[in-house]
């Protein structure tokens, strides 16, 4: 019975990193290109979420197409937001951490008046469960595993091989050479932004219907994917993978051995230590 | 030099100021001013924001009837909401404003434990009567240290013995079970009650598994559940949020078992956050507001309920509740006094609430009789529907 | 001799950037380490100065091992030094530069300097009299209150270089003291230089304006790492080596 | 170039004194005009935060953007309380025994992280100040983790002879003048060092950490002092909180209370000693003022946070000081300073 619950974990641990991965992919994106450290990430993770939840409960639409439209929708709130608020104050760090708090304060806020607070989840995307053996693996949780894989892997290769992408890399790398180079960084920062949101909003619908839907869902989620990225190394989107692996394993195992707070506390501990003995990261190159 | 100086002094002033800004709020008479501390934003808001509502319903309801009954005459009630903001903190700010800005002698709500607790180191100096909804068997939170708290709901103890006891009948083949509980600092606590509950029962405990309060997903802590092979399972204090994805993790991971909640969570929530097709042979405290079984008092509330927010569920009720038992007490008392109400309160043998007739217990479970204690409703979804069980007639000693 | 380095040998991941540099550096000495671009020079000198820890090899100052001393602690031995692209605190004003690169002498103690006592304000007094003197000998005074980022480049390199004499070295390393400076600019900071010079302390300095020539009594010549020559500068230049290595390609001179 | 000078005046910093002093003063007499507990109350939290926050600049005056800080606090009020409560130790005593543990603590952790530099020592503190709060969970035991801990002895009566008898428990006249003094002492302290031979120092490194390695500045040992120190006052911060409060709940300590720490800062103005007690009152008092705005007054604070960063770019004080500094440019234009 022990073996049931050690396979059982293993595949939980790939769950996990999966549902880790895509919730902080966006977020990396905006790190790792812009150098922008997006607290906001966390709002905007719920509020996609809460779109799809009127689209597929209040419009009664296809659930797929709408964590489309959430993700499009949301997309263009992130080009509203680089216009408005990032693009003032790319150089400045301190401006850029008070906006997005103040953002996450002002959107919680907003679905707390809308809405309301009331806990609620999307219904399934994948309803049902698919047996292996013991293993139990339920439709959401395949799902997300199978787009947060893609997705991991289009924004690899998007960034790899496109040339919107290697022009990101360019940004990323040095702002006023990219720009010296002719590189419409404008429009590089926008489109990044916009895409960032949109990873956002398909992670949140995703989680929405895996985990549950609340004002505050983001809040926990931001930490892990602030530990990823960091763990991953600014300037890595590979990273993120193995960055997603080590948390997913940690918090996926530890709960077996020792419960409640103490799974915290070691899950950070080892992160801390991974992060002293290699303090730019997995695959961070020198800061 | 001049900037500053202007600047500072400027910032001096208008600290004094903002301070100052609001005076006081003027004691109207013959207005009884009851507060009402929730959480409408922050951590808790998820439940008590409708708590709050539902609390409204309560202040409508006795100012319909023309107030309470004091000394011949009749005197409405006014309920003053303030948010604890989901921190400690908060919870103090909101009492200290209830208690010495509004002056308010009577409060009620308040869910959250630890929120129970910080606002309960300020409303107890100040005798100021407390109806506590919940509460999670911590000496500290309600016992002989908080001479002014009642609890009109014991939702966890008294909630668990009841389960346990429906769990027997409906059951009989269950032999052990294992209690999930949140790791707050309750456990040592809940764990001592319950584990004497299962054995008052006849059922071995065969776990009990803890949570981190930052858990986001359940899974690793329903694998290690299951690992203990129960027959059963408990979900002891949590909310909707927590209770409805485990009990969705627990039949995702195919357990066939009874799985059961051991406090007031709307079970509607619940089968929304599961999933109708997770959500069989689970049961809980709540009410099924649709069934004729209901108390003539709850069709009243649930009617109000509908024509106000056009929608009902456990949480107005919730909200509700202490309200009626509020009434009851202070035309008992026939005064206003906290203090007076407080030993009229203690004296009282027997109570009516909302879930029907009521009995005051809890000086043996939490050396203090402050414990109203009523039938308790029970709830069950199988194969997805929401059907109403019984009422369940427990007592605290 | 007041600097010694024996084999000093520096590997970044596979390749060499210094591989076993013997040089010397003798009391008021001025030498030229002089070199094509990514020669090493610069890593020459963040080996001097501890910023980086050399693979093999050993450093003497003044006859005592220095190659695993922390930058402030070498610092503090007496080895001044300016940056190439760093060069100053930009929001401390000019004064503000050299009065807080006073840190060796005079010493401060925590509570002396928290409680403000009659010892710390004589120290106070002490290093404005020297920083205006530092100030006065490369002719800063007259922007003494502007903030460092907004000098003119030029002033920036012997702000620089005025900041490092603060340490009161007795060797003073300079990183392209004159590089990216106009003409007249140029003068100035040699006849700074010479100053400098003039009160006996010894100066390593790394440039490839062959303008510097003029100030050096000997010049270390290294290409891919290793010294290819060393010598007055006459001798060095008919080395054939220097020759394809750097005056083949120099254009400066 | 002109208009970018500094000009140092030697009677700024009386000057400065007197105005504080003002204020100071304005303070005493708020007790005199209302007795009610719950302004008081405000003004108290008021008073602990500006502590906090102010000992967070100056750790941020090293350069290293601490986002631990409110789990130091936390460190200060539980070990302190611990010592009162279950030991029953004066709380005179164990309150600066609270801020030395957290002192020690902080040096402890502060070690380690000059391995990392910028936005990675900010993420890595966060984790830290998160590992922290996980610990007191660990430790419910005595901390008695989220639901929290109460019975914490209240400050011990003052019975100088001679002095009027002042007792702490029940009114909060006491504790608002204790508080009043305690954080115009710990900002005096934080000026000085600010201003002294160290402050420079940790705005050397903060601006050029090797330049300042060059010139003899031993950044490691200095960026520890920050930190320790920073942690120093803030743990007297908080144990001051824990015996005012009487309640502690580690809720209080976590990651959204050592971010809003750093919202004070930011707001009020990272630039300036200021900043963080104008951003603190503000940022503090505002949100109470606006209570019966309920599920719509974070609105306000978020406004606020925006209406800052856009009007206000060095923050609210900055703002006076851009003011300050057109006057002494106006004065001061005939200044020489161009090339010679």
């Amino acid at each position: 019975m022990i073996s049931e619950a050690a396979v059982q974990t293993v595949a939980n641990v790939f769950m996990l990193s999966a549902i880790y991965i895509l919730v902080a992919l966006g977020f990396a994106l905006l790190m790792n290109v812009l150098g922008i450290l997006n607290f906001a990430h966390a709002a905007i993770y719920m509020a996609g979420g809460y779109i799809c939840y009127e689209l597929i409960v209040g419009a009664g639409m296809n659930p797929w197409v709408s964590l489309l439209i959430s993700a499009v929708a949301i997309g263009a709130l992130g080009l509203l937001i680089e216009r408005v608020l990032f693009r003032p104050f790319l150089k400045d760090m301190n401006s850029i951490v008070v906006i997005t708090l103040a953002l996450i304060i002002i959107l919680e806020a907003t679905v707390n008046v809308t809405v309301g607070s009331y806990i609620r989840r999307i219904p399934s995307f994948v309803p049902g469960v698919f047996r292996v053996g013991t293993v139990s693996l339920s439709g959401d949780r395949l799902a997300t595993f199978v787009i947060g894989s893609c997705l991991l892997a289009a924004a690899i290769l998007f960034i790899r091989k496109t040339k919107t992408g290697t022009q990101m890399l360019a940004v990323s790398q040095d702002f006023d050479a990219a720009a010296l180079q002719g590189i419409n960084t404008r429009r590089i920062f926008a489109l990044t932004t916009a895409i960032g949101c949109a990873l956002a909003a398909v992670a949140g619908s995703l989680m929405g219907a895996v985990l549950s839907l609340s004002p505050l869902m983001g809040d926990y989620m931001l930490v892990k994917a602030i530990e990823i990225v960091i763990l991953a190394g600014i300037g890595s989107i590979g990273g993120v993978l193995i960055g997603g692996l080590i948390l997913g394993l940690l918090d996926a195992s530890l709960p077996l051995f020792i419960g409640g707070s103490a799974t915290d506390l070691i899950g950070l501990s080892i992160v801390i230590i991974l992060l002293l003995f290699r303090p730019q990261g997995l695959f961070g190159h020198e800061a | 030099m001049k900037g500053k100086g202007l600047f500072l002094m400027l910032c001096g002033l208008c600290l004094i100021f903002l301070a100052f800004g609001r005076s006081a709020v003027v004691a109207e008479e013959n207005v009884l001013k009851i507060g009402g501390l929730y959480c409408l934003t922050g951590f808790g808001s998820g439940a008590e924001a409708y708590v709050a509502q539902g609390s409204k319903l309560g202040e409508e309801w006795i100012n319909e009837n023309g107030g309470v009954t004091i000394k011949g005459k009749k005197v409405p009630v006014k309920l003053i909401i303030e948010d604890m903001k989901g921190t400690a903190d908060g919870a103090v700010a909101a009492a200290t404003k209830l208690a010495y800005d509004h002056k308010v002698k009577f409060v009620i709500g308040t869910v959250v434990p630890f929120m129970v607790q910080a606002s309960g180191t300020v409303l107890e100096p100040a005798k100021v009567l407390r109806i506590l909804l919940y509460n999670c068997a911590m000496p500290n939170e309600y016992g002989p240290k908080t001479p002014y708290a009642f609890l009109c709901q014991d939702a966890t103890v008294e909630g668990m013995r009841a389960s346990l006891q429906y769990l027997k009948e409906r059951y009989p083949q269950v032999k052990t079970v294992t209690y999930i509980i949140p790791d707050d600092g309750s456990v040592p606590y809940l764990q001592k009650l319950f584990t004497a509950r299962a054995s008052e029962m006849g059922l071995k405990v065969a776990g009990v598994a803890k949570w981190a309060m930052t858990t986001e997903d359940y899974t690793p802590i329903i694998t290690q559940v299951l690992a203990t092979k129960p027959d059963s399972i408990a979900f002891a204090n949590g909310w909707p949020q927590a209770t409805g994805s485990m009990l969705r993790i627990t039949r995702e991971m195919g357990f066939k078992g009874p799985v059961f909640g051991g406090n007031y969570d709307d079970a509607y929530q619940i089968r929304e956050i599961a999933g109708k097709e997770n959500s069989t042979d689970f049961f809980i405290h709540n009410l099924d507001l649709d069934s004729p079984d209901m108390t003539p008092m709850i069709k009243e509330v649930t009617k109000r309920a509908k024509a106000k927010y056009g929608k009902t569920n456990g949480m107005y009720m919730m909200g509700f509740f202490p309200w009626y038992e509020l009434k009851q007490v202070l035309e008992a008392a026939n005064s206003t006094d906290p203090t007076v109400v407080k030993n009229t309160w203690e004296k009282m043998k027997t109570i009516d609430t909302l879930y029907g007739p009521g009995k005051m217990g809890g000086l043996k479970t939490y050396g203090i009789n402050h414990t109203v204690c009523h039938p308790c409703p029970i709830v069950s979804l199988t194969n997805g529907e929401v059907k109403w069980v019984k009422w369940v007639d427990v007592y605290s000693p | 001799m007041l600097l010694e380095t024996k084999a000093l040998t520096k590997h970044f991941g596979g390749l060499a950037a210094v591989s076993l540099l013997d040089m010397s550096v003798g009391e008021g000495e001025v030498v030229g380490l002089i070199g094509p671009n990514g020669a090493g020079k610069t890593t020459i000198l963040n080996l001097i100065t501890g910023f980086l820890r050399p693979s093999h090899g050993h450093i003497f100052f003044q006859e005592k091992e220095i190659s695993h001393k922390k930058p402030h602690t070498i610092a503090r031995l007496g080895i001044g030094r300016t940056f190439q692209l760093a060069y100053l605190f930009p929001d401390f004003t000019v004064f503000e530069n050299i009065a807080a690169s006073f840190h060796v002498h005079p010493r401060y103690g925590f509570w002396e300097a928290l409680l403000n006592t009659a010892s710390c304000q004589e120290k106070e007094r002490y290093i404005e009299e020297q920083a205006m003197e530092i100030l006065h000998l490369v002719g800063l005074e007259p922007v003494r209150d502007v903030l460092g980022k907004n000098l003119p480049h030029g002033y920036q390199k012997l702000l620089s270089m005025a900041r490092a004499l603060a340490v009161k070295p007795k060797l003073l390393l300079l990183d392209e003291p004159i590089g990216g400076m106009s003409p007249q600019e140029i003068v100035f900071a040699m006849s700074v230089i010479e100053k400098i010079r003039a009160q006996g302390i010894t100066i390593l300095l790394v440039e490839h304006n062959m303008k510097i020539r003029s100030l050096c009594d000997r010049m270390v010549v290294i290409n891919f790492g290793t010294k290819i020559a060393d010598g007055p500068m006459d001798e060095v230049r008919q080395n054939q080596d220097v020759i394809n290595a750097y005056f083949g390609r120099d254009d400066a001179a | 170039m002109t208009g970018e000078r500094r000009i140092k005046t030697k009677r700024g910093g009386r000057k400065k004194l007197f105005i504080s002093l003002g204020i100071v003063v304005l303070l005493c007499l708020v007790p005199l005009s209302t007795t009610s507990p719950y302004y008081l109350h405000t003004l108290i939290i008021t008073f602990i935060y500006v502590m906090a926050a102010a000992s967070l600049r100056t750790i941020l005056l090293s350069g290293q953007i601490s986002i631990a800080h409110a789990a130091f606090m936390g460190v200060g009020a539980y070990a302190s309380a611990i010592l009162a409560k279950e030991l029953g130790w004066t709380p005179w005593l164990t309150m600066p025994l609270g801020g030395l543990f957290s002192l020690v603590f902080g040096a402890v952790i502060g070690y380690p992280l000059t391995r990392v530099r910028a936005i990675y020592f900010s993420m890595v503190s966060l984790f830290v100040g998160l590992a922290i709060v996980a610990l007191l969970g660990v430790l419910q035991g005595i901390t008695g983790g989220d639901i929290g801990m109460i019975d914490i002895p209240p400050l011990s009566a003052i019975a100088v002879p001679g002095l009027p008898h002042i007792d702490f428990d029940g009114s909060k006249i006491p504790y608002y003048y204790f508080f009043l003094i305690l954080s115009f002492l710990i900002l005096l302290v934080l000026y000085r060092i600010e201003h002294s031979r160290i402050g420079t120092s940790w705005k050397a490194i903060a601006q050029a950490h090797m330049v300042a390695s060059a010139v003899g500045i031993n950044e490691s040992g200095m960026r520890i002092l920050a930190f320790s120190v920073g942690c120093f006052f803030a743990g007297l911060a908080g144990a001051g909180y824990a015996h005012y409060n009487m309640v502690l709940t580690r809720s209080s300590f976590g990651f959204l209370s050592s971010i809003n720490l750093l919202i004070y800062v930011l707001v009020g103005g990272s630039g300036s000693f200021a900043g963080p007690i104008i951003g603190t009152a503000v940022l503090v008092i505002v949100p109470e003022i606006v209570r019966s705005l309920q599920t719509f007054a974070p609105f306000v604070f978020g406004g606020i946070m925006l209406f800052v960063v856009f009007f206000m770019r060095q923050g609210i004080a900055g703002l006076f000081e851009q003011l300050q500094s057109k006057l002494t440019r106006s004065k001061k234009r005939e200044m020489p300073g161009r090339a010679p």
